[in-house]
């Protein structure tokens, strides 16, 4: 079983920057400086999510299957998960 | 054109770099702890990102070596640093998440002003009431 | 029979296994959890003497962790840098028997063998980092050091100490970063991590990379050994810290700061031309913070943030002698790091006794103290003249040797800073001494203070013996760095 | 306010100040992607070329982590743990957490119920086979760590804290230290260097599992218990 599926992430090769990067690292651009615009710290941490599943997207691209899956369970999940507990005990307003 | 040339073959470099300053930007600017360790974990993440971009290669697959595969292949020394590196932001940023709600506790904000604020009270009355016993 | 190299891995595992074995085995008893952790600390302080007796007789050597090529694996060496394991590991073991009963005052007892755990992973991280040879294992042992470090300012009970944590956590991170960013500028350039390997190529390469990631060690280095400007982290988390941390903290943690420049000039040994320009910038950094943290220390009224202050002025004349880069400079540099180590935890520890005794910490509030607690007073006193750099002290063999390198590299204006910080310090130094001792009591806990147990003044008075010993050793120890002060620069002369 | 505004316009600055060195010094770096670029020629060359061999394992990432690397790995096991300490440390311990007031619906409830031991299934997939896919310890640990967060959510911290003695945890949570200190030391005999891994395919496959389901078993309950101690660590 694992044979077919090592083939399947074999298949993932990387070419050169094409559009799809380009995209994501605008989009990822755009979600940094929405953090950093944004008051509202509960919007700031789901926006944070996306942020890092946009990176592990990027990742995933780049032939590092690895790194992209830890950071879509840590960064996008565990990390923002943590952000949020606080966030809901602190008040999510941003003065 | 030529800078345009290398500015795209880069492109991944650039945007790192850029994240980077987004993230000092946060840390430095900010107010608010749980802010600015946000911002942290984004001045970590594009470090990150150039770090794993450095083991990139075109046409390249993951590092899943089988013998007949002609390659090429990413490296997977960066990959394996920032598996290391991931670990220990996740580690730094819990530890810093639990000394906020413990700045909370004490000082009843987490706004670095109003904790100045609070600061700056609690001293004049400790030193009034040092002035008071101490004056022997 | 093993091999000797094989204890070099084992300088830092015992430590960690032994700090994560701690929570686990004496969760509920922190008198055994003690013990253990000063057992576990003592073992580890043979290990390190062994391996310096072993480098002081067959020069340095390294070891392949899991028998890999250096450049494959990891590679540790021991050198002379990698020596200063020996007094990190005996001072955390002298901290650690100061704990017993200061600990059980400043801590919740259920906690209490948390902290015995972080402070044995805390010297784990010291060790491995002071005899990594691998750039990324550098960072990663100063993740562990740094990690616990922060953490262990949060344990003591004081509403600031989570503040001044935070504050450091939040500026000890950014500047990991920094330093991680750089390894992976120097892997993009080099292709490799080792150390030795990294810096032959980087002597050939171009300099403008190279130069961020020289720009990025030294900032991140430089926060983490609190030098001016960046040291203000350094006087809130020293002084909130439980007086056995603030030991620890200010005699080893700040000097890994100093060890990770002293490995970032042996990376960039080879490309002169970058160093020069920072090595400028680094002698009047070091400067102004010796001036300005011995006047900080002066206007001082806690004495443990004025113990703090002081620190950063000791960093100040370390990084100028660093940045001297003549021979005598740096093993001066080298030595004062070793003997400001000593000299710092006695204080620190003194101060500590102080504080549990009479649960004052204003120098003013103490006064009187010098006849209530003798052997503390005594020790903190004969401490701080010390620390001034008076002849036979071990403050004076660095300081001096920095002098004479500044005389050598055409900077008299530098000796002038020296003796000005001194005399500062030595101010600062006889107005505790003078509240301690010529000033009537004016606090009833003063005036009815006993003696610290044997457990807190014994430390003290180890290190005040050490104090002076290392002074008089100040020859064979300047002898013992100047082969790696040479060889540091690579082609400087 | 004004200070405020001055402070950003300062900060402004230095990092305009920043980004132009930064940016100017990092078009100059080689090329990423190109396959001549000392990142690829240099100790990669090697890694690719032998290192699955040497190393024993298809997936490089997890070579490396594991057998040429280890004392990395091992440093990162020991950092997690000591956040936990940490943790523990300021924060007090889980027995603290106390229930969240508002309950989730009652899909999300069902559904997490139900994925739980999918979850679980795949966690645990992930972490033996870390060797030929990608995936290994950590990341397992991280899917694992996840359910049992996922798991609070619905049916309260206290609970799921609680499912385990407050004595197992912490010897749950420090496996992947001690299970790594162990194999490291069996490198001696079995390898003749400490963190060495035995030629002897079989037995090294043995120890690739262990240090894997340590470093996973470990990681799930240091983040499931960092976790647990920020969702009840005001209230101590």
């Amino acid at each position: 079983m694992t044979g077919s599926v090592t083939a399947k992430y074999r298949e993932m090769r990387v070419n050169a920057t094409d559009l799809f990067d380009l995209v994501l690292l605008a989009l990822l651009l755009t979600c940094a400086i929405g953090i950093a615009r944004l008051k509202d710290l509960a919007a700031c941490a789901i926006l944070f999510s996306a942020y890092s599943f946009i990176l592990c997207l990027v990742w995933a691209h780049r032939g590092a299957p690895d790194v992209a899956m830890t950071e879509a369970a840590v960064g996008a999940g565990i990390t923002t998960v943590l952000f949020l507990v606080v966030i809901s005990r602190v008040g999510r307003r941003e003065k | 054109m030529k800078i345009a040339a290398t500015a795209l073959s880069h492109v991944d470099y650039l945007v790192a770099v850029a994240l980077f300053l987004t993230g000092a930007w946060i840390l430095l600017t900010s107010g608010n702890l749980v802010k600015k360790v946000i911002g942290l974990n984004i001045m970590e993440t594009s470090v990150f990102a150039f770090i794993v971009t450095t083991g990139m290669i075109d046409g390249g697959a993951p590092p899943l070596v089988a013998p007949g595969d002609p390659g090429p292949f990413a490296s997977p020394l960066p990959h394996a640093l920032v598996l290391t590196g991931i670990v220990v932001a996740v580690s730094v940023t819990s530890l810093a998440l639990v000394l906020i709600l413990r700045v909370r506790a004490e000082f009843g904000s987490v706004e670095l002003d109003e904790i100045a604020l609070s600061l700056a009270a609690g001293d004049t009355a400790e030193q009034s009431e040092r002035h008071g016993s101490a004056d022997d | 029979m093993i091999e000797w190299s094989h204890w070099l891995p084992i300088l830092a595992m015992l430590p960690l296994v032994g700090g994560a074995l701690t929570p686990l085995l004496f969760r509920h008893r922190p008198a055994a959890a003690c013990f253990w952790a000063v057992s576990v600390a003592s073992v580890t302080s043979v290990v390190a003497i062994a391996l310096l007796l072993r480098l002081v007789d067959s020069g340095g050597f390294s070891y392949a962790v899991g028998g890999w090529l250096p450049q494959y694996g990891i590679e540790l060496r021991m050198d002379e840098v990698g020596a200063f394991a020996v007094p990190a590991s005996l001072l955390v073991l002298l901290s650690l028997v100061f704990s017993r009963h200061y600990v059980a005052r400043a801590v919740d007892a259920s906690r209490v063998s948390f902290y015995y755990a972080l402070v044995l992973i805390n010297l784990g991280g010291l060790n491995g980092f002071l005899v990594t040879g691998d750039l990324f294992n550098l960072f990663v042992f100063m993740e562990i050091f740094s990690v616990s470090a922060y953490a262990l300012v949060a344990t003591a009970r004081e509403p600031i100490a989570s503040l001044a944590a935070l504050k450091y956590l939040l500026l000890g991170a950014a500047s990991s970063l920094l330093v991680l960013f750089s390894v992976g500028v120097v892997f993009a350039m080099t292709g490799t991590l080792n150390l030795e390997d990294a810096a032959a190529a980087l002597a050939l390469s171009s300099p403008m990379p190279a130069g961020l990631a020289l720009a990025g060690l030294a900032t991140g280095f430089a926060v983490k050994a609190a030098l001016f400007p960046v040291h203000f982290w350094l006087p809130d988390a020293h002084a909130a810290a439980p007086a056995p941390v603030s030991a620890v903290l200010s005699a080893l943690v700040v000097k890994a700061g100093i060890v990770g420049v002293l490995r970032t000039l042996e990376l960039f040994g080879g490309a002169e031309s970058l160093l020069q320009p920072l090595l400028h910038l680094v002698v009047w950094l070091g400067a102004l913070g010796a001036l300005g943290g011995a006047l900080m220390a002066l206007v001082q009224r806690d004495i443990k943030l004025m113990l703090a202050y002081s620190t950063v002025a000791n960093i100040g004349y370390i990084f100028i002698g660093l940045g001297l880069a003549t021979a005598s400079a740096v093993s001066g540099a080298m030595v004062h790091a070793v003997n400001h180590a000593v000299i710092k935890s006695a204080l620190f520890l003194a101060a500590g006794a102080m504080i549990h005794r009479t649960g004052l910490r204003n120098i003013d509030d103490l006064r009187g103290l010098g006849r209530r607690m003798p052997v503390t007073a005594f020790g903190m006193a004969f401490t701080l003249i010390a620390l001034s750099g008076a002849p036979p002290m071990a403050g004076f063999t660095g300081k001096w040797q920095i002098a004479l390198g500044a005389l050598q590299a055409g900077h008299p204006s530098l000796v002038a800073v020296l003796v000005i910080a001194g005399i500062v310090v030595l101010a600062f130094g006889i107005r505790v001494i003078n509240a301690l001792y010529f000033r009537p009591p004016a606090r009833v806990a003063v005036a009815s203070a006993t003696e610290a147990p044997a457990s807190m003044w014994l430390p003290v008075l180890m290190l005040t013996i050490a104090s002076l010993a290392l002074g008089l050793a100040g020859t064979p120890m300047l002898e013992f760095v100047g082969p790696a002060a040479q060889s540091i620069y690579g082609t400087l002369p | 306010m004004n200070r405020r505004r001055a402070g950003r316009i300062l900060t402004a600055v230095l990092i305009a100040a920043l980004a132009v060195p930064l940016m100017y010094g990092m078009v100059q770096l080689p090329a990423p992607g190109h396959a001549d670029a000392p990142a690829h020629t240099n100790v990669s060359a090697g890694y690719i070329e032998r290192g699955a061999e040497l190393g024993g394992s298809e997936n490089l990432v997890t070579g490396v982590l594991l057998n040429f690397r280890a004392l990395d790995t091992f440093g990162e096991v020991l950092v997690i743990f000591t956040a936990w300490l940490a943790v523990a440390a300021v924060a007090g311990t889980a027995s603290n957490a106390e229930r969240d007031p508002v309950p989730p619906s009652p899909v999300v409830d069902y559904v997490i119920r139900l994925l739980g031991p999918f979850i679980a299934i795949f966690a645990l997939f992930v972490i033996v086979n870390g060797h030929v896919l990608p995936g290994g310890g950590f990341q397992g640990g991280v899917l694992l760590g996840a359910m049992l967060i996922l798991l609070s959510l619905v049916m309260d911290a206290e609970t799921v804290a609680r499912a385990v003695s407050a004595r197992s945890w912490i010897w749950l949570r420090a496996t992947g230290v001690l299970v790594f200190a162990m194999v490291a030391v069996m490198g001696l005999p079995l390898a003749g260097y400490l963190f060495g891994l035995p030629d002897e395919p079989g037995l090294r496959q043995v120890l690739t599992v262990a240090l894997e389901l340590g470093i996973g078993i470990g990681g799930g309950a240091v983040l499931a218990g960092l976790f647990f101690a920020i969702a009840g660590a005001d209230r101590s």
